[in-house]
């Protein structure tokens, strides 16, 4: 099943500007889109059109279908929400069975196994308002699975969860998604990257990119989107002739860190931090080269450098230590504009 | 007078088969009034041969009335449905409410004939008389010493309260003051206090509800010393009354009395009210549903078993009771038997 | 998540059970029992009010630890004493024996028979349609203002003008002819319902307004119309304030006099008891018909047993809630 | 966040603004005063509230497309027929000349500012002590279910009853002697807060039922004692509870005949227009002896006037509060 | 200022088994204590009993005095919800300044610059609730350190943000926290080692490992925290001599990839997955060799290994390839029991 929507809509509120969302998204049948975005861009607004619970302008088409006079209930979409919106007062097995009895099919909603496959089980019989965050997550994420829809729009649905039970529910969503369409919203790029088919990126209410993972995290549209999913955005001085001064993205990953006077500029390691698996090295560059503004509102000098720990021959490079930079070429992605 | 009169061919539908009795279905027309409109003709759904009498009448006619029910009940196999209200309000369920009794029964009879006749009824009968007197209670201050020969005196002490119902609602409110100008006036050339005692009663009552029931009330929860009140309640309530003199009590219905009650002039917002003997109503109106058993409870009333629970309640029946001349013709056969007919009580137009 | 609960529980170091809770219960009501015997004897009842202020502070104190609870629990009995002490005195002046030979009195279960029954269609009436009416206020159309305040107005009409509304604008001569209004059930329960509507639809409109509308969009995702959103959503949700709503409403039309007595002074009514239709009169009427006509102990007692069994019904009604409401509130 | 607020505030295509809103309100109002008057005159408003059951069904389900919005404006079109129709009548029958004469005649006046000047006594009287009592009932204690039941209790109480009770409640003789209550504000003011009381602290409970108590622990922890937080968290978020709480006791007040026909008859009460203490009644004892007194007309006239200054009074409160409000609800 | 707590409390809710929070934290002045566990641990409970919104058994000592008696307000202790819990009658400005009137110095809140630090300047005035996830949680921080208190208790503070801006904001609060006493509950092991001085790591309303992020990511006590912070837990059949049947814990960064034949052991790659920074490769190992049961009730045989990009000579190892796998003997971390 195939969706396709544009939306154009206005929201007010006391004390705000209002917030315009103007954005189409397109899932081919089975595939996966990945919204990214800052905090605010519009994320949870856009998936709510989609769903029908705001009255705006646009299409909504599922198959070439026009939906957008249907209301939510006929449209046939899964729906996960940022806050849960778990009812206060059913349990968590009726919570979950809450849709069974709108299935066409009148299939029989299992609840027990779907809190199972989610680690569950035992909140069965419990109400919402006692769980913890990452219950409620879980159980909001079984009762949108439990009325197995056309397509599923998903908002953060594994954020407050733990890693390692993200990871494993990652995996069995991931399948669980294979042969089904879904918009996934979530800031996680782990997650962004392993699930998706197609990622689109939202910024101030509009999508300014939608392509394949590769697409976006390696050829960056804007230096915005450069910047969101990771990537280091340089711009070269003017003067630097041969490399014109036009910013270029590269991500941290391919950025080589080298003895000094042996790359293509240097600098000196400001912060050599574990995250996690990999080793984030960042660099404050010398000389005319800089990195750019980029929309986002912080600006620097700095370069990252992602590496595991067993990457460097010894030890990892300590701040305030001297080093080159590599910057492959083949790795350089430039911006269209 | 109104909007209304659309519907009164389905009341005077209704009356007709009430048969039997007397000149009551003619004036049906005027039971569409402008505030009623036909409501009234769903009052009984059982309309004639029913046994239901519905019966209007004043609050003090209460315990005399609840007594009858019960009487009058095992007697006739009727069901009586009694509804107690000020005598004003009693009157006006029929003439402003549009609402149907098959007996009306008030503290003045003056009501019926200024309100009631002619477009609700035809005749009314005086049957009882009341004496106004002043209710305490052991707790009332000056309870010893208080007593027929020196009740103004206690009244006007400064640490007494005493208090009338309202005299612009209420025929007892404007008896009360009545009385206590009577009682500067001379009968047989005496008076029991001065002029300026009087105004100063009067001026010192308080007036803290709209009829003498709730008078009782707030003399027994000691927000009153005294009360106001007829005779009757005396008889019924747990309370210690005060015999007034005749002359200042309402209670004589002769020419010489009810010419000395005349010279009291009460000036209320509704109006002014001239003294004279107490005397109650009783009738049959016209837009009764069930005329003949009402009829029936007047006869009741009017003899024997019906005399003597008037005077168990403290009520002195007028014996035989008393209907307008003019209106004999339109009075109940069975109600005519057990009265006589004046042209006036005394100094009152009947 | 939208019901204003709080997570976590019920800790209690030291676990003070339903036992001991109810034992509390029982030792203050005996100590206030006892309080108000004596403050009565001695005809000094103010003092029994500054005692109740004094130990309702004191509790407020204890229980909740600090001047707050103190401050919050005399505020509150200050109402307390305003309603409870003219109800206490009440009580204190009965006779046994008159109120037992009324509770003999089979004319008193009559009327204790209707004014259970006709307050509680009342009731009904007004929550099956007073519901959808809350719910459409709270979600707000154009004009709802107007609305709001026509529901409203009912509130401040007098009680005996209320009557004669309902006796001028139904029955025959007015709207709906073919309907029996005067001295009949659906008139008095017209008037009751004139009466009490406009309370349980305003708290039953409250209930709507602390709806989260999130709660509705997951309903209508996962299938349900507006109707099942409604029906399994929205009504669980508010089914606590319908339940004060509806006991608002029921009580307010025991207590109503003076609608009633223009409407239906005398009632005809289907008795069970005697299994036939009988006559009798609404509560608030019979008691002022046994004072015009009987005393006022009699009339008292009467209003003792209502109130009497108007308290258990209320013990009963929130019993029941409390326990069917487990796990949304409570 | 327990507002019960649904994000995303109002889309609208077609700019419906406050203009549209209010032409459309004007244009359906004036639609129904038509057909009324029409059904009045052929004297058929059995016509009118089948017309107005109908147009409601239509406009629910035009605004709210589809049957649901149909069927709940229907059955809350039912509620406000049964309240409405006979308010219209009693409109409908007013002699516009007996209105204008009273409406210019001072001691209406008077009574019209006694008549909102008590009520609201017992309604501030009420909320200032019920909020707290609303508040421990909502957090609940040992023995809450007895408290509420005495809260509710005067509910049941018959009006004038519930008059006598004050009377033996209070003042010379009982409670409180220094209180004189017979025909006195502080007497009348007693009397509404008994009879309006338990509507308010219901309302206002039912609101504390509703704030999150994880919002209690977010103000605790940044410093407010339990009385800051009662006073910055609770507080405003139950105002819209405590305004409607507040206006159905208000409103109540005004519409109390019984308790205030037996506790304050004849009121003295100090009016600012004469500049002295002058003696008046309340509305409904008003209304009640121009009846009697005079003619139906006259007192239906009078009930009139009430109504209007009441629905003002009620149009004003929530557009203030609308105002006030604005971006916590509404 | 130091904090250290012991906390007994029960739990109960209708439909639950009771739970019982029964646990220790230490953080002395300064630090930041880093709360890990996995969804339903307690670990929100236990913030919220340090707080004191729940009775509880124990006690809460701040500087070694005993602030066990002290209601809420008197504690001195910053608070951020995982809900956030804003005043929805408030706007974001006098949310922010809430505890302003508070304050012991007489301190003004200056509600502008720190929602400016946090990126959310623009939403001073607009009212919580249709503000978006990320917004509200930032409203939530600005508002707990506007009242700069003893000590933070911090439940996920940045879960509902983006990459960018968690990264940006982690480094502010990380100046933030330095000099303050902080306990911080978190999933993100990033911000975890970012941030810790101290971690405790929870399971079942426990506390089951108190140490340095060292100690606790490469030295975990219990096979439990190994897998909860991210590394293989392996054992050894008994009959491989030499090694012992013990499990063992080593972190994916410190696996190699060999060629097969020169590890330690081998097998096949499974998956091999780019997660943001770092190229997770996950082997199924052969023979007698498997991964143990951890407690987390998910079991299996595979081994994870994370590489950079570039550390892998040509390309990255795809499914299917063999590999071999060496476990360097200084990087196992064997279980005291
Ligand atoms: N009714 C409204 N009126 C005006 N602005 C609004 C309204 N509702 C939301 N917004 C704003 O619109 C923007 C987008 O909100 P949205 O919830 O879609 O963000 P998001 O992309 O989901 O962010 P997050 O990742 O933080 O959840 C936010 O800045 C929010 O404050
Ligand atoms: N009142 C209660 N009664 C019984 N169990 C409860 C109660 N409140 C919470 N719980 C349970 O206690 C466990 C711990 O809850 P808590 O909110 O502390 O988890 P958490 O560690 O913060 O998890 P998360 O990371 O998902 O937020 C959960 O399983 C929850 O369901
Ligand atoms: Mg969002
Ligand atoms: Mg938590």
């Amino acid at each position: 099943m195939s969706l396709h929507a544009e939306i154009r809509a206005r929201f007010t509120a006391p004390g705000a500007e209002p917030f315009v969302v103007d954005a189409a998204l397109d899932a081919d049948a089975g595939e996966t889109l990945v919204v990214l975005g800052p905090s605010g861009s519009g994320k949870t607004l856009l998936l709510e059109a989609v769903a029908g619970f705001h009255s705006c302008e646009g299409r909504v088409a599922v198959d070439g279908r026009d939906v957008s006079d249907l209301p939510p209930e006929a449209r046939n979409f899964g729906f996960v929400f940022q806050d849960y919106a778990l009812f206060p007062h059913m349990t968590v097995a009726e919570n979950v069975r809450f849709g069974e009895r709108y299935l066409d099919d009148g299939a029989e909603v299992d609840a027990r196994s779907l809190l199972d496959s989610l680690g569950v089980a035992d909140l069965a019989d419990r109400y919402p308002p006692t769980l913890s965050g990452g219950e409620r997550q879980r159980v909001a994420l079984a009762r949108s699975l439990a009325v197995a829809p056309d397509a599923f729009l998903l908002d953060e649905p594994l954020s407050a969860l733990d890693a390692p039970t993200r990871a494993a529910l990652r995996g069995d969503l991931a399948d669980t998604l294979a042969d089904r369409t879904a918009v996934y919203v979530t800031h996680d790029r782990t997650t962004a990257r392993a699930l998706a088919d197609r990622v689109a990126v939202m910024h101030d209410g509009q999508v300014v990119q939608h392509g394949t993972p590769d697409d976006v995290f390696e050829r960056p549209a804007s230096p915005f989107v450069a910047r969101f999913t990771g990537s280091n955005v340089v711009a070269f001085d003017a003067a630097d002739a041969g490399r014109g001064s036009d910013p270029v993205a590269i991500r941290p990953e391919h950025v080589a860190l080298v003895a000094p006077g042996r790359g293509d500029v240097e600098g000196v390691v400001e912060r050599a931090v574990r995250e996690d698996a990999a080793f984030r090295v960042t660099v404050a560059l010398d000389g005319p080269v800089g990195a750019v503004a980029d929309g986002s509102g912080r600006d620097g000098d700095a370069l990252a450098a992602d590496r595991t720990l067993d990457a460097f021959a010894v030890d990892p490079p300590a701040p305030g230590d001297r080093v080159g930079v590599a910057l492959p070429e083949e790795r350089l992605a430039r911006f269209d504009e | 007078t109104g909007s209304g009169g659309s519907a009164d061919g389905n009341n005077s539908g209704q009356q007709g088969t009430d048969g039997g009795s007397d000149a009551d279905s003619t004036t049906g027309s005027a039971a569409t009034t402008e505030s009623g409109g036909s409501t009234a003709s769903d009052e009984t759904t059982g309309g004639s041969g029913s046994n239901e009498l519905t019966v209007f009448h004043a609050g003090s006619l209460a315990p005399p009335f609840e007594a009858a029910e019960t009487q009058f009940e095992a007697e006739f196999g009727a069901q009586v449905a009694r509804e107690a209200k000020g005598s004003v309000g009693s009157t006006k369920k029929i003439t402003e409410e549009g609402r149907r009794a098959s007996v009306l029964g008030v503290s003045d009879f003056r009501l019926l004939r200024d309100m009631l006749l002619p477009d609700y009824g035809d005749w009314y009968s005086v049957f009882a008389t009341n004496a106004m007197t002043i209710t305490y209670t052991e707790n009332s201050t000056g309870a010893d010493e208080v007593g027929p020969d020196n009740w103004w005196e206690v009244l006007g002490r400064d640490d007494v309260t005493f208090a009338h119902s309202d005299p612009a609602v209420d025929p007892n409110g404007y008896r009360s003051v009545m009385t206590m100008k009577l009682g500067a006036m001379a009968f047989e050339g005496e008076t029991l206090y001065d002029e300026s005692t009087a105004d100063a009663l009067v001026e010192k009552a308080r007036i803290p509800s709209g009829t003498e029931t709730e008078l009782l009330a707030q003399l027994q929860t000691g927000k009153l010393d005294y009360a106001w009140q007829y005779q009757s309640a005396g008889a019924t309530r747990d309370v210690q009354t005060i015999d007034l003199q005749p002359a200042v009590d309402l209670s004589q219905a002769t020419q010489q009395y009810a010419d000395h009650y005349a010279q009291a002039e009460v000036e209320t917002e509704s109006g002014t009210f001239t003294g004279a003997p107490i005397a109650y109503g009783l009738t049959v109106p016209s837009v009764a549903p069930n005329p003949e058993l009402g009829a029936q409870w007047l006869e009741f009333m009017l003899t024997e078993p019906g005399e003597q629970i008037l005077k168990d309640a403290g009520f002195e029946p007028v014996q035989p009771a008393v209907v307008p001349e003019g209106a004999q013709d339109a009075v109940p056969e069975r109600v005519m038997e057990n009265a006589e007919a004046r042209s006036s009580l005394g100094p009152l137009e009947l | 998540m939208g019901t204003g609960e709080a997570r976590g529980g019920e800790t209690r170091s030291v676990a003070a059970g339903w036992l001991g809770r109810s034992s509390l219960v029982l030792a203050v009501l005996t100590l206030h029992a006892v309080a108000f015997a004596v403050a009565w004897l001695l005809d000094a009842t103010t003092w029994y009010a500054v005692f109740a202020l004094a130990s309702a502070a004191a509790l407020g104190y204890v229980a909740s630890d600090g001047p707050f609870g103190a401050a919050a629990a005399a505020l509150g009995a200050v109402l307390l004493v305003a309603v409870g002490l003219p109800l206490a005195t009440f009580v204190a002046r009965q006779e046994p024996s008159v109120v037992a030979e009324k509770a003999l009195d089979p004319e008193v279960h009559r009327m204790l028979y209707l004014t259970v029954y006709a307050p509680l269609l009342a009731a009904l009436v007004t929550l099956v349609f007073g519901t959808p009416l809350a719910y459409l206020l709270s979600r707000g159309f154009a004009g709802d203002s107007l609305v709001q305040s026509l529901v409203d107005l009912p509130l401040v009409v007098p009680h005996s003008v209320a009557g004669l509304l309902i006796l001028f604008g139904f029955g025959q001569g007015a709207a709906f002819e073919f309907l029996p209004v005067l001295g009949t059930v659906p008139g008095m329960v017209l008037a009751l319902t004139f009466v009490s509507a406009p309370f349980a639809v305003n708290v039953v409109r409250e209930g709507f307004d602390a709806v989260d509308r999130r709660l509705e969009y997951a309903a209508r995702i996962h299938g349900a119309s507006r109707w099942e959103t409604f029906r399994r959503v929205d009504l669980p949700l508010v089914k606590r304030a319908m339940l004060t709503g509806g006991v608002m409403a029921w009580a307010r039309s025991v207590s109503e006099f003076g609608a009633v007595a223009v409407v239906a002074y005398n009632v005809e009514f289907f008795y069970p008891v005697a299994g036939e239709t009988v006559t009798g009169q609404h509560a608030p009427v019979f008691i002022f018909n046994t004072y015009t006509s009987g005393s006022l102990p009699e009339s008292s007692a009467v209003g003792f047993i209502l109130l009497t069994m108007s308290v258990a019904i209320f013990l009963l009604v929130r019993w029941v809630a409390g326990d069917t409401s487990v796990g949304v509130g409570s």
